[in-house]
């Protein structure tokens, strides 16, 4: 046999790749098999889509190998990304290209399985065996290179990550350390092995990828397979059902604990809480950490800012919610008292305005939208005038979905024997569930914000435009949860110069104030609502807008300006035309 | 418990009363209730004592059931007490005393409105004048019967024959003092002793060798409360009370309950049977219950009356074994015959409280 | 100019008012009735809201009053006016010749007796503020034998018509959540109750010792007043109170019960107050000119008046009160 | 033998047998449970409250007063809106509250 073609050393990748595949298989199986039987038609139909296939290899492509979300995000970490990434998957091919093009086993004395055995390795430890083409040999060089320059880069994020504009990075355990030791040192050794054709280091080499492989499904490099997968599932329309089974597992796999979201996640502001971010949340369902998972869950604020700013797509706050469901309490609601409450009503407005919980306690946006309302020459009521019926969201934010459904029928009878075609809603918490969980065929669902778009675009009212700089701030569950960013910024354009806050549109910092946590102290909140409040003040405006009634009461603590509702200051500058 | 504590108080809350010539007026139901008490106290101050009782036999009911159960309204009541008073000047004394607390009550509160308010006092004497033809004046001294027993106590105790001891023993019995509520919770004022720490019955067990209990619930009414007890469905509530107090006194032990209002005893005495059909329970030894006398009737059992003779057989809970522990000598067979000899027919006896 | 004013009471409002007269250049004379200067505050341990030791505060005040001359063991036993002013005879025959008379005699305490409910001097362990002070001070008191429970009662002998004080006794609130702290540090297993009708938390940090009293020390104040207390068996105190914002009555057994008594103006005084024509309003307490711009006159000429012997007064209150009565005796001197 | 009426229960609360238990669990994950004043905010805006006797003010007397059941019963009517927690002077954490007593 000749003597090119085997070495030991190649024995402890071989034994590192088949440990991680047959993991991989097992695990790939395991989530398919987790998931209910109509996600998983679900699944299938949508591999065979057209539409959602193209969107599989876009993403599989564009998410994994070239990490353009991190590009758009942070150039100099998307070129690691890429770099590693890439820069890997290209020496594999390009290995295995030359494998079949230079046909360097033909003539060799293997056959079948040996044959199959040889070329598994043959690709990784090439220049051992073999000499390439001067073309081959560029190429391979150019992109063990790329990756070692990905590793430098990560190398000094490692130790200095402002340098990359990163202001916390997650900690990590034992393993993790180890693995990405082990993925650094990886690329180096092969290099000085090709280069020097030391045993010592062919070995070295090997032992890496060994160790790497071995630990990839114990640490976060697990992201690397799993998340071809998620992609998949996600591209199918899947929604997690159960906190670490299927689609979740799936997510929590791809979760490549880079920590991006700590930055991001508006609780960071204080130190203690950025363990509470969705990156330890993912960990903590990863070690099957429920007590701790349950707790993160009932913190987390549920802003989607982590979603909106995640690599990877991760669905944190889905999952949170699936973790929230699958807390047991025993609250037994009892809301039958609802069915005492008249549906009567005297008269059968067009336009339905329900204001809700958090409205109640700002009679100034009820007072605006009255104004406004009256203005335009609508033909409207208000349905919880005399204090209405919750809307359900801050029960279903608590993981009980069963439980806010007598609430939900109950408005949803008021609101049909009103007969009205149009509800305008003045909080986004409400409008959440109204929109998602609500089933008002026939009844056009409008936030205040887009309402009122319509007055002044259809020319219903008029408003007077004034010389204040206004800041919009964009509330969570209109802005990131429905992407209304354009509206309310025409209004707010319509009634005075608009200037921009330091982070905008889905990249908006919580007020602090939301029913999302359950579990954050009123002064955790206050520096929470201070940091967003800073935020906004960056270009100096004179007045801060908002248009959720939570985040006006929430930030007129803390801000040194006014704090308006988008309805008042409209209202303020409104003319009957 | 500090003993001085409560002497000061006693010694701040002592009325004066004459200790002679009295106008004494009776108790309605303490007659049917206890019909020994009365005669013995009249027996005791006037034939022991040698004290001038006087009583009247046009003298009626104060009103005060009446009146606390809201059929008659104050005018009305306080007429019918300006025309005892009215009894009382015709009968030539000044000093009033009545054997029943809630009168006490009712002639103290109708006194001091009086006071304060004169024009009333006026209207009242007008009314007795057109109803009754009658003048009254008001006494000169206030006294219940518990205050002259209280009085002569020391008196009595000089001529007892069988104290408040356990003559196995050789210890005090422990005595629980109940004192009808409209004695001083009123008036402080107007009781021995005051409302929190009243004296007048603990003067006597003091006097006569027995050993106060002070427990927790000692303040608390009996439950008699006339709108409680006069209507079915609320009885429930009078004898809650009854068994919140035994409840309370129960492990201390007592012996003996002295109590000096009408209601008082019936209800402290009766309602042990009751809780006793209802629970079960029973709170003296060996499933009796724990004996609830009047004053009178503990007097006349210090000073030697015969037991049968102080009408101790109409209490439900049995007498004998207290009788046993002070040593008194009894006729089983009397207890059951009127004063000429003649059976009475032995009353049902309950199985849940012993009643012999 | 060295006149003489005569301060009587040499509490904390007599020793400030002569602190601040000497330095106008008078000459106070303090006469305390009893063996040291100090008055009520020389007998507590801690001031609230801060936990400041209160003997910080006497001693500086004690120093301050160094030069001046104090008549310790004194009582003015006779005060005549004159043309010239006022001539007082003391208790040891000494006279003393002054151009205004400042009243400074501040209160007494209740005496707890008075509310007979609740057992004082009766139950072996029921005891007053002014004795928990004691005991902190001296870390002895025969009733405190390591409590499980303890209770204070609010308003004992204060806003209550049945002992003829419908006033509120102002410092007793703040006094009572701060001992209940205290209670908390010597017996952290204890549970403690304090029984309020208000809670006046009317000072700068009062409020926030009322949060850590419920946050920090878990002490429960429970909205009733205490109606009646007995002794057990085991001489365990059991109190009934109606938990009024739960509109239930409650009965709870307790080891000690502390009773928040109310200022009353001292007694001893009015002889003197007699003499000099000062009277007594509704309350109790010497009457002033008027509450805001003439709190330190009497309706008297050259007699003035400061501290608690006008109504019930916090320490910084009393303090600001000497200070202020200074200045218009010193006004009133060089306006003769 | 039936007299037509019966021993009433005492309306007392008996504070030296009454069962914390849930309190105390309370008490430690959320110590600002002690802090309430009694204002009655949180019962006044309660969205509950407007149908209802839900009141979180007397739920948290009841959990003090050992009536627990009573106490889980008006849980029952709460929507968890959350604007007692807006509400409340003392930052009281109460939807928190109101979800742990549950637990």
């Amino acid at each position: 046999m000749n003597q090119y073609i085997f070495h030991p050393f190649v024995l402890p990748f071989v034994l590192g790749m088949a440990f991680v595949l047959t993991y991989c298989v097992v695990g790939l199986l395991r989530i398919i098999g987790q998931l209910p039987k109509d996600d998983r038609k679900k699944f299938w139909r949508s591999l065979v889509t057209p539409k959602t296939a193209w969107a599989n290899i876009r993403d599989l492509f564009g998410d994994c190998l070239f990490h353009v979300k991190i590009w758009k995000r942070n150039p100099v970490l998307g070129y690691m990304h890429s770099a590693i990434a890439f820069g890997w998957f290209m020496i594999i091919v390009i290995g295995h290209v030359m494998l079949f093009t230079l046909k360097p086993l033909e003539g060799v004395d293997v056959q079948g399985f040996a044959r199959t055995f040889t070329n598994f390795y043959y690709p990784i430890f090439y220049k051992h065996f073999a000499t390439e083409t001067p073309t081959f040999a560029f190429l391979m060089d150019f992109f063990l290179l790329m990756i070692i320059s990905g590793i430098l880069i990560a190398v000094v994020k490692k130790i200095y990550s402002k340098i990359v504009g990163v202001k916390r990075i997650t900690k990590f355990g034992f393993a993790d350390n180890m693995i990405r030791f082990a993925l650094w040192t990886i690329f180096p050794f092969r290099l000085i092995a090709e280069k020097s054709n030391i045993m010592a280091f062919w070995w070295l080499y090997s032992i890496d990828l060994m160790i790497f492989m071995c630990m990839l499904p114990f640490t976060r490099y697990m992201h690397i397979p799993t998340e071809a997968l998620f992609i998949l599932l996600r591209h199918a329309g899947l929604k997690p059902r159960e906190p670490r089974k299927g689609y979740a597992l799936a997510q929590i796999y791809s979760c490549p604990s880079c920590g991006l979201c700590i930055d991001a996640c508006p609780m960071s502001v204080n130190d203690k809480n950025s363990g509470n971010t969705s990156a330890y949340f993912m960990k903590k369902l990863r070690n099957a950490n429920d007590e701790e998972a349950k707790r993160i869950a009932e913190t987390c604020m549920q802003c989607g800012k982590c979603v909106a700013v995640c690599p990877v797509s991760i669905e944190s706050c889905d999952i949170k919610m699936s973790q929230r469901e699958a807390t047991p309490y025993t609250i037994n609601s009892d809301h039958s008292y609802l069915d005492s409450i008249s549906t009567e009503v005297e008269k059968s407005p067009s336009v339905l305005y329900f204001a809700g919980c958090m409205t109640q306690l700002t009679p100034k946006i009820m007072r605006s939208m009255k104004k406004i309302m009256d203005a335009a020459g609508e033909n409207y009521e208000f349905l919880d005038k005399d204090g209405g019926i919750c809307c359900g969201r801050p029960m279903m934010l608590s993981g009980k979905k069963a439980e806010a459904r007598a609430m939900i029928e109950k408005n949803t009878e008021l609101i049909k024997k009103s007969g009205a075609k149009k509800l305008v809603l003045s909080c986004p918490i409400c409008y959440k569930v109204f929109k998602e969980e609500y089933n008002l065929e026939g009844i056009e669902i409008q936030h205040h914000t887009q309402y009122i778009e319509e007055l002044i675009k259809c020319g219903k009212i008029y408003v007077e435009r004034r010389d204040t700089k206004y800041v919009y701030h964009d509330p969570c569950e209109l802005g990131r949860a429905f992407g209304i960013y354009d509206e309310p910024r025409y209004v707010v354009h319509s009634v005075g110069q608009i200037v921009d806050a330091k982070s905008e549109k889905e990249l908006s910092i919580c007020c602090g104030g939301s029913l999302g946590s359950f579990n954050l102290t009123q002064q955790e909140r206050d520096e929470i609502t201070a940091n967003s409040v800073n935020d906004l003040m960056f270009n100096n405006p004179d007045e801060i807008v908002t248009a959720c009634p939570l985040c006006l009461k929430t930030f007129s603590k803390k801000s040194p300006v006014k704090v308006k509702d988008i309805a008042e200051i409209v209202g303020e500058q409104i003319e009957n035309c | 418990m500090i003993i001085e504590g409560k002497q000061k108080i006693w010694a701040d809350y002592q009325k004066d009363i004459p200790d002679d010539h009295y106008f004494y007026v009776r108790s309605c139901i303490r007659q049917a209730f206890w019909p020994g008490s009365e005669v013995t106290f009249l027996d005791i101050t006037r034939n022991k004592l040698g004290k001038d009782f006087y009583e009247n036999a046009y003298h009626t009911t104060c009103g005060g059931i009446a009146y606390h159960s809201d059929t008659i309204p104050q005018e009305t009541a306080m007429t019918i007490i300006a025309r005892q008073f009215a009894l009382m000047k015709e009968s030539g004394y000044e000093n009033y005393v009545c054997s029943c607390i809630t009168s006490f009550g009712c002639y103290t509160e109708t006194l001091e409105t009086w006071h304060e308010y004169p024009e009333l006092e006026a209207k009242i004497r007008q009314y007795l004048w057109d109803s009754c033809k009658k003048e009254f004046a008001k006494p000169k001294y206030l006294a219940h019967a518990s205050d002259i027993i209280y009085k002569f106590r020391f008196e009595i105790a000089k001529q007892m024959k069988f104290p408040l001891v356990n003559v196995k023993t050789g210890k005090p019995l422990k005595v629980v003092e109940h004192i009808g509520c409209h004695y001083s919770k009123m008036f402080p004022s107007k009781g021995f002793g005051g409302a929190e720490y009243p004296h007048v019955l603990v003067g006597m067990i003091e006097a006569w060798g027995g050993e106060v209990v002070d427990y927790p619930e000692r303040r608390h009414c009996c439950g008699f409360g006339f709108r409680q007890y006069f209507v079915q469905a609320n009885r429930g509530y009078s004898e809650s009370n009854t068994h919140k107090k035994f409840e309370s006194m129960e492990p201390y032990e007592p012996d003996l309950i002295i109590t000096n209002c009408p209601g008082c005893p019936y209800f402290l005495d009766r309602w042990q049977y009751v809780i006793a059909e209802q629970t079960g329970k029973t709170y003296g030894k060996n499933g009796y219950g724990i004996p609830a006398l009047t004053y009178e009737e503990v007097a006349g059992l210090v000073m030697g009356y015969d037991p049968w003779d102080l009408g101790l057989q109409m209490h439900q809970v049995a007498i004998e074994p207290l009788l046993e522990k002070m040593g008194i000598p009894y006729d089983p067979k009397r207890k059951y015959q009127g004063l000429n000899g003649k059976d009475l027919g032995q009353p049902m006896c309950p199985s849940c409280i012993k009643s012999v | 100019m060295k006149e003489n004013i005569l301060i009587i009471g040499g509490g904390a409002a007599g020793m400030e008012a002569a602190t601040q007269l000497k330095k106008l250049g008078l000459n106070p004379i303090i006469v305390e009735k009893s063996d040291k200067l100090g008055g009520h505050i020389a007998q507590w341990d801690r001031l609230f809201p801060a936990f400041h030791p209160a003997k910080d505060v006497v001693e500086q005040m004690l120093n301050n009053v160094k030069d001046i001359d104090v008549r310790l063991n004194t009582e003015v036993t006779d005060i005549q006016r004159n043309s010239d002013g006022f001539k007082a005879t003391l208790s040891n025959n000494d006279t003393i010749d002054a151009k205004a008379v400042i009243l400074a005699t501040g209160f007494d305490l209740f005496k707890a007796e008075r509310k007979q409910e609740y057992g004082y001097g009766i139950y072996n362990n029921v005891m007053t503020s002014l004795e928990l002070e004691r005991f902190f001070r001296t870390g002895k008191d025969d009733r405190i034998n390591n409590p499980k429970k303890i209770g204070f009662v609010h308003c004992v002998g204060a806003r209550d018509v049945k002992v003829g004080n419908t006033y509120c006794s102002k410092v007793c609130c703040t006094t009572a959540l701060k001992q209940a702290c205290e209670m908390k540090e010597v017996f952290p297993d204890a549970e403690v109750y304090t029984f309020y009708m208000d809670l006046r938390m009317f000072g700068p940090g009062y409020e926030d010792l009322y949060l850590k009293t419920q946050k920090d020390f878990d002490v429960k104040c429970i909205r009733g007043r205490v109606c009646e207390v007995s002794e057990d068996m085991d001489g365990r105190l059991v109190i009934k109170a109606e938990d009024t914002l739960f509109g239930k009555p409650l009965k709870m057994t307790l080891d000690v019960l502390i009773l928040m008594c109310s200022m009353e103006k001292a007694k001893s005084i009015d002889k003197i107050q007699q003499q000099l024509g000062v009277a007594n309003n509704s309350d109790g307490f010497m009457q002033n000119k008027d509450m805001y711009l003439g709190m330190n006159d009497s309706k008297q000429d050259g007699v003035f008046v400061a501290g608690t012997c006008t109504a019930p007064k916090s320490l910084p209150d009393t303090i600001g009160e000497a200070r202020s009565v200074a200045v218009e005796v010193f006004n009133y001197i060089n306006n003769r | 033998m039936e007299f037509g009426f019966c021993l009433s229960p005492s309306s007392h609360v008996k504070m030296d047998t009454i069962d914390l238990t849930t309190f105390n669990r309370l008490k430690e994950t959320n110590p600002d449970v002690n802090t309430c004043i009694a204002c009655g905010s949180c019962t006044a805006t309660c969205t509950a409250g407007n149908f209802t006797e839900m009141s979180f003010r007397q739920l948290l007397l009841m959990l003090q007063r050992g009536k627990e059941d009573e106490a889980k019963k008006m849980i029952q009517r709460c929507m968890l809106c959350g604007k007692c927690t807006l509400v409340c002077p003392r930052g009281i954490n109460i939807r928190k509250i109101l979800l742990d007593i549950t637990r």
